[in-house]
């Protein structure tokens, strides 16, 4: 019973990091609290859908497209958007506002997009969804694909992150956005890269999502829901912290469903999610 | 009778001890530089002194009751006013609002026309009562200085907690400035200021306490200090005049 | 500031006076050869989904036929034709009150059809009722349909209660253990919602009654997206029958979960969603076996008729619950209008006595209320059949157990 | 004369029942209940700058009361203990959250709406055994709109009764800057506090009184975090630091969503998409600021 749980909280957990890299990324470095996260990945998850039905696409090659195409849409939504919103701000405090004004502007007009063009009804794929045995629990292979996606994704970020010198530049703004330009860092440029890479990753956990998951064009402030718990409890701008918490996140999920109840399962996720933010609002694995 | 007194004050960051035990006494009417390097816990020390951080160990009074482990705003109203080493000002408030809120919040809780009228008193004393209706997001930094100060003032405070007021000042504003403090101690208020600008301690304060990494290593005459092998060691490779 | 704030008040009351212009006119119809109908429906918002499945193309459709037809016809034998006054009530019912008080009110429309969802129905009853409106309430399940009908006697309850689900459900597997077929035990799980609390309600002591063992019966909240955990407690529990009282989310996640760690209970049942068109290919072309809430005679002419006409107007075919359901309420609409007109009293008189011809069959309503109701119905060579009350003509046989995966 | 222009509107707006059809009266209780969600809002929000998403959280709550009582009390006492269970709520999530600074507070404060209704969900599914729960009042909309209308004007009043208090200058400093706040004697946790629990207080009787027109109440209904946002863009567009600001925002927004979701019922979500974008980008400080731009500008161009 105690793997079953272990290995069905660390699946589940897998896809709820995979939503949160983005939304980390795009938070920590862009300083953008983007409400229309959820809408981006649910707008990832019909391209896919459509894609496969439409051209029969292949999910895991119609993912190679959308993951660039989702980071010139977030290139361009920084630059015409966000940018100018940035700039007006200045070192004050008010582009935490403004970027929740706009980006809830922006939650509307995806949301409306979608439902105009893929129509209100619930959406689903079959693809991949036979079974696979991992120690003798049963998890569907698109699963085990979109925990695949997430590690290597995940893993990649944090590499590149902590051993590239392009990955210094991105914490350093994470960190201290305006100390950053005395060491020569274009914030704007790195801003803009962590928002539209945000993006890309917003658009793969969607398009993932999309394999294994039923979804409709007012699903989406659930997904950004999930990433902002997430987020927080890994520390904002901390992918490894995105990581862990996500897959702890899933781990207890998992664990109230299987032995206290599966009517708490969100109450507990609020829970823990509001302790860790007066606990340790910087994160459970920032510093400080 | 020492007016403020710090006995054996410790303030640990995680490891690292940013003041280590530091005891010293100013007496009322005084004016005392608090001298050291970058990072010796000068603004550390004054953060501990007017509530902003708590102290790890040791204890704070000023006239014989204790202002450690009590609320900064606690200690505002038991006398202790202070500006701050990056400049402070309210934006969104106008220059009369902006000294007027220790008036209204300190110990004598002034309200109405006579907070109006301490505020007024406040920016005369640094020059800025003909513009007490304007946004303070319009101001000059030196101007924004001056402000801060009027702020402090209209506390009425019985301590006057200085942090670099004076830095960042061109030769004719800094002569005013001087000029200025001056102006203060000659109604008696107490004050201690952390400077750099050893021009205005050498013009303004008598004596001087000296810190390095954390503890005190001088508590002399100013003229003494300046001469104290120990302290120039201290300052080596710095720049005295930053 | 308090000069500034005294502008602001003038400035105010501007904009105020040009919004009560706006109260005061606003649309007025010509309603001498048109007949105006309108309705609030969820556009947007969470209840998009099940009113953009169930509710609106059947609108739409009716709308379509009549007007192709020539329009309503009226006892005098003239035909009038249907003018639609259409409003997104946002999925809040603060929205949708003041909609329908804007059609009767405002508009003046002469029929109001009803909004999607049992608690949006009970939030517009009260205003009905004052209107004076036949509201003929489809997509509402509740116990207390028979309160509700005594409270406002012009409403009509055509969906049941969760105690007519779980008691059709419960017949069906008693019959089937009582045949030897599956043992006594039940996993069930039910979504935390009025929906999921109604039916569990009148599940327990029905299944109790009928001498089963409920060994797993736990509730999971709305938006729950992963079921991997309470499918593998629910195989787990040595119960032959699996039924889920659940939205369409939790019946489609439920279903791929079981079909891919593999769980194969002799009775798979799921609640919203089971019936819908797009079921089995959610199922991954497995939905042979799989029971849910609601079912149609499929091999009736009618329901083939409706099927192909809602396939060639909303380009996919109904679901196979409440949409034909909603299609026989507007078709009595329109034949009570056809025998009285137009006069509320008179419309709402003849719904509740009168007997119409349906796609559903001939529909003769009890205390307001639709009595005759499929509640479980299966998949069945492509097509969901109704299989209970098995006593009622064109039920289909159940099969159990459920092919595997 | 202009000191009673606001009376005047009051005792205008209070007859307009008898003078509209019952749409223009449902139209009118939409209205003011944003105007007050908003003004109650902004009591805390708009000189603290803490951007509260917990709005339905109290006015979800103060429902789900009227909705428990309603069959076993009288109308009165029931208003009066949401109020109280709306201030006690306040007053726990104050003084545990009032620290959190910036973003974490929003985030804290939305992810507090979503619990309370998980936990309301919860405990009504296991304990009570029913979630929808019936409001069978006999409130006419005429008595909804006047309670609303009194709140609202309650509601304005307190705030234009704070900002000439010293407890409207102190959260103007706060919203400047806490250190200066502290340090120039302002208690913040009890300001703060005090302030939101006035808010909230507010917030939860306006959940109570608009409750009788939803008849079924069910917390995906009650605790829907629309409201939450809609209450914030209203109170920031009119700006949200000033006495009639947020009424300015709410008035001229909750007609503009009428008019869309009547007109434009396909495309009423992107146009609203735009229009909150376009807020954000050419009226940045709110309507009023805006107004005041104008004029300064309009005035250099005069002289």
């Amino acid at each position: 019973m105690l793997t079953t749980t272990l290995i069905l909280g660390l699946v589940l957990g897998g896809t709820y990091a995979l939503l949160a890299l983005g939304l980390t990324l795009q938070y920590g470095i862009s300083r953008i609290m983007n409400l229309a996260y959820g809408e981006m990945t649910l707008a990832a998850a019909f391209v896919l859908v459509a894609l496969f039905q439409g051209l029969g696409l292949p999910p895991l090659i119609g993912l190679l497209v959308i993951a660039p195409a989702g980071y010139a849409v977030g290139w361009m939504l920084y630059a015409v958007m966000m940018r100018p919103l940035v700039a007006r701000a200045g070192t004050s405090g008010r582009l935490e506002v403004d970027s929740i004004l706009a980006t809830f502007g922006l939650l509307f007009l995806i949301q409306g997009l979608l439902l105009l063009v893929f129509g209100a009804n619930f959406t689903s794929i079959s693809y991949l969804t036979h079974g696979v045995n991992i120690l003798g629990v049963p998890v569907a292979l698109n699963r085990l694909i979109a925990f695949g996606i997430c590690l290597v994704a995940g893993g990649a970020l944090v590499i590149a992150l902590t051993r590239t010198r392009w990955g210094l530049a991105l914490r350093a703004v994470a960190q201290t956005p305006n100390s950053a330009p005395l060491v020569g860092i274009d914030v704007n440029r790195v801003a803009r890269q962590g928002f539209a890479l945000g993006t890309a990753l917003a658009a793969v956990g969607g398009a993932s999502i999309a394999t294994y998951q039923t979804f409709s064009a007012t699903d989406g402030v659930i997904f950004t829901m999930k990433a902002l718990v997430i987020v927080i409890m890994g520390g904002v701008g901390n992918v490894a912290g995105a990581l862990i918490a996500g897959l702890a996140l899933g781990l207890i999920e998992t664990f109230v469903a299987t032995a206290i109840d599966p009517g708490l399962t969100l109450a507990a996720t609020f829970t823990i999610f509001l302790a860790v933010l007066l606990w340790r609002p910087q994160g459970l694995f920032g510093r400080g | 009778m020492s007016l403020l007194s710090i006995e054996s004050v410790t303030k640990r960051f995680g490891g690292l001890t940013a003041v280590d035990d530091v005891s010293f006494t100013l007496d009322a009417g005084e004016i005392v530089g608090l001298l050291g390097p970058n990072g010796s816990g000068k603004t550390t020390l004054i953060n501990l002194v007017s509530g902003n951080l708590p102290v790890s160990s040791g204890r704070i009074t000023l006239a014989g009751a204790t202002l450690t482990g009590r609320r900064p705003d606690q200690i505002a109203r038991a006398g202790v006013a202070r500006t701050f080493q990056l400049v402070r000002i309210l934006p969104s408030l106008t220059l009369s609002e902006n000294v007027m809120i220790p008036a209204v919040f300190g110990a004598k809780a002034h309200w109405g026309a006579e907070a109006l009228a301490v505020a007024q008193d406040a920016l005369k004393q640094v020059g800025l009562d003909d513009r007490a209706d304007m946004s303070a997001s319009r101001l000059s930094y030196i101007d924004q200085k001056r402000l801060e100060l009027a702020r402090a003032l209209a506390a009425e405070p019985q301590v006057l907690l200085l942090d670099e007021w004076l830095a960042g000042l061109n030769p004719s504003e800094l002569a005013e400035g001087i000029a200025l403090i001056r102006g203060l101690t000659d109604s008696g208020i107490t004050i201690l200021m952390v400077e750099h600008i050893m021009e205005a301690v050498r013009a303004l304060c008598p004596r001087v306490i000296v810190m390095n990494s954390g503890q005190l290593i001088a508590d002399e005459a100013t003229e003494t200090a300046l001469t104290d092998p120990q302290v120039i060691a201290a300052y080596l490779g710095e720049s005295v005049d930053a | 500031m308090n000069n500034f704030s005294r502008r602001a008040a003038l400035r105010s009351f501007a904009l105020v006076s040009t919004a009560a212009s706006m109260l005061l006119t606003g649309g007025v119809f010509a309603a001498d050869d048109t007949v105006t109908i309108g309705y609030a429906i969820a556009r947007t918002g969470a209840n998009a989904t099940g009113a953009g499945i169930t509710t609106i193309p059947n609108y739409e459709l009716w709308v379509k036929t009549v007007n192709e037809a020539g329009g309503l016809a009226m006892p005098d034998g003239s035909k009038r034709m249907i003018e639609v006054v259409e409003y997104d009530n946002r999925s809040s019912n603060e929205d949708l009150v003041r909609a329908i008080e804007r059609l009767a009110s405002q508009d003046k429309v002469d029929l109001i059809l009803p909004p999607w969802g049992t608690g949006t129905n009970l939030a517009v009853a009260p205003l009905f009722a004052k209107y004076g409106y036949p509201q003929l309430a489809v997509t509402a399940v509740t116990d207390k349909a028979p309160e509700f009908a005594a409270r406002w006697d012009r409403s009509f309850w055509m969906l049941g209660g969760g105690h007519d689900y779980a008691t059709g459900l419960v017949d069906v597997l008693a019959a089937a253990r009582d045949a030897g077929t599956i043992n006594g035990k039940v996993a069930v799980v039910s979504v935390a919602d009025g929906f999921g609390i109604d039916l569990i309600k009148g599940a327990r002591p029905a299944f109790e009654e009928a001498g089963f063992e409920l060994v797993y019966d736990e509730s999971y909240p709305l938006g729950t997206s992963d079921f991997a955990a309470i499918m593998s407690e629910a195989q787990a529990s040595g119960a032959d029958s699996f039924v889920a009282f659940s939205y369409p989310p939790g019946s489609f996640g439920m279903t791929k979960t079981a079909q891919a760690m593999g769980y194969n209970p002799a009775v798979f049942y799921i609640s919203v969603g089971g019936a819908f068109p797009i079921y089995p290919g959610i199922a991954g072309g497995k939905a042979e076996g799989v029971m849910a809430i609601g079912g149609v005679d499929a091999s009736s002419d009618a329901i083939k008729g409706y099927f192909a006409a809602h396939t060639a107007a909303a380009g996919n075919p109904p679901d196979s619950w409440a949409s034909a359901i909603t299609y026989a309420s507007l078709e009595m609409l329109e034949q009570a209008v056809a025998r009285v007109g137009l006069d509320h009293a008179a419309l709402a008189g003849e719904l509740s006595t009168g007997t119409f011809e349906t796609v559903i069959g001939a529909v003769k309503l009890e205390d307001n209320q639709l009595r005759d109701l499929w509640t479980v119905g299966q998949w069945q060579d492509g097509s969901f059949r109704a299989v209970s009350p098995a006593d009622r003509a064109g039920a289909s046989d159940p099969i159990i157990p459920k092919p595997e995966w | 004369m202009r000191r009673y222009l606001p009376i005047v509107g009051f005792l205008v707006f209070a007859a307009a029942p008898f003078a509209v059809s019952d749409y223009g009266l449902g139209l009118l209780i939409g209205a003011v209940t944003y105007v007050t969600l908003a003004s109650a809002w902004a009591l805390f929000s708009g000189h603290t700058r803490y951007i509260s998403l917990a709005t339905v959280a109290f006015y979800g709550t103060g429902a789900y009361v009227v909705a428990v009582l309603n069959e076993t009390l009288p109308y009165g006492l029931v208003l009066i203990i949401a109020a109280l269970i709306g201030a006690l709520m306040a007053l726990l999530v104050g003084l545990s959250t009032l620290r959190l600074a910036g973003v974490y507070f929003v985030i804290f404060t939305f992810g507090l709406a979503e619990l309370v209704r998980q936990l309301i969900t919860w405990y009504e599914v296991n304990v009570t055994g029913t979630l929808g729960r019936y409001i069978f009042l006999d409130v006419t909309a005429r008595e909804i709109y006047w309670q609303m209308l009194a709140l609202a004007a309650v509601t304005i009043g307190l705030t234009a009764f704070i900002h000439r208090h010293r407890l409207g200058l102190a959260l103007r400093v706060i919203g400047d800057d806490e250190v200066v706040a502290a340090h120039a004697g302002i208690p913040l946790a009890r300001t703060k506090l005090l302030a939101f629990v006035a808010s909230a207080t507010i917030l939860t009787l306006a959940g109570a009184i608009a409750s009788p027109r939803w008849v079924y109440v069910e917390p995906a209904i009650v605790f829907n975090s629309t409201v939450s946002f809609l209450t914030v863009i209203m109170a920031l567009l009119g700006g949200a630091n000033r006495l009639w600001g947020p009424a300015l925002g709410a008035v001229p927004l909750f007609f503009a969503f009428e008019y869309l979701s009547v007109n434009l019922p396909n495309t009423y979500p992107i146009v609203l998409g735009l229009l909150f974008i376009a807020v954000v980008f050419v009226l940045p400080d709110g309507v009023l600021a805006g107004i005041e731009k104008l004029r300064a500008r309009w005035k250099r161009g005069a002289a």
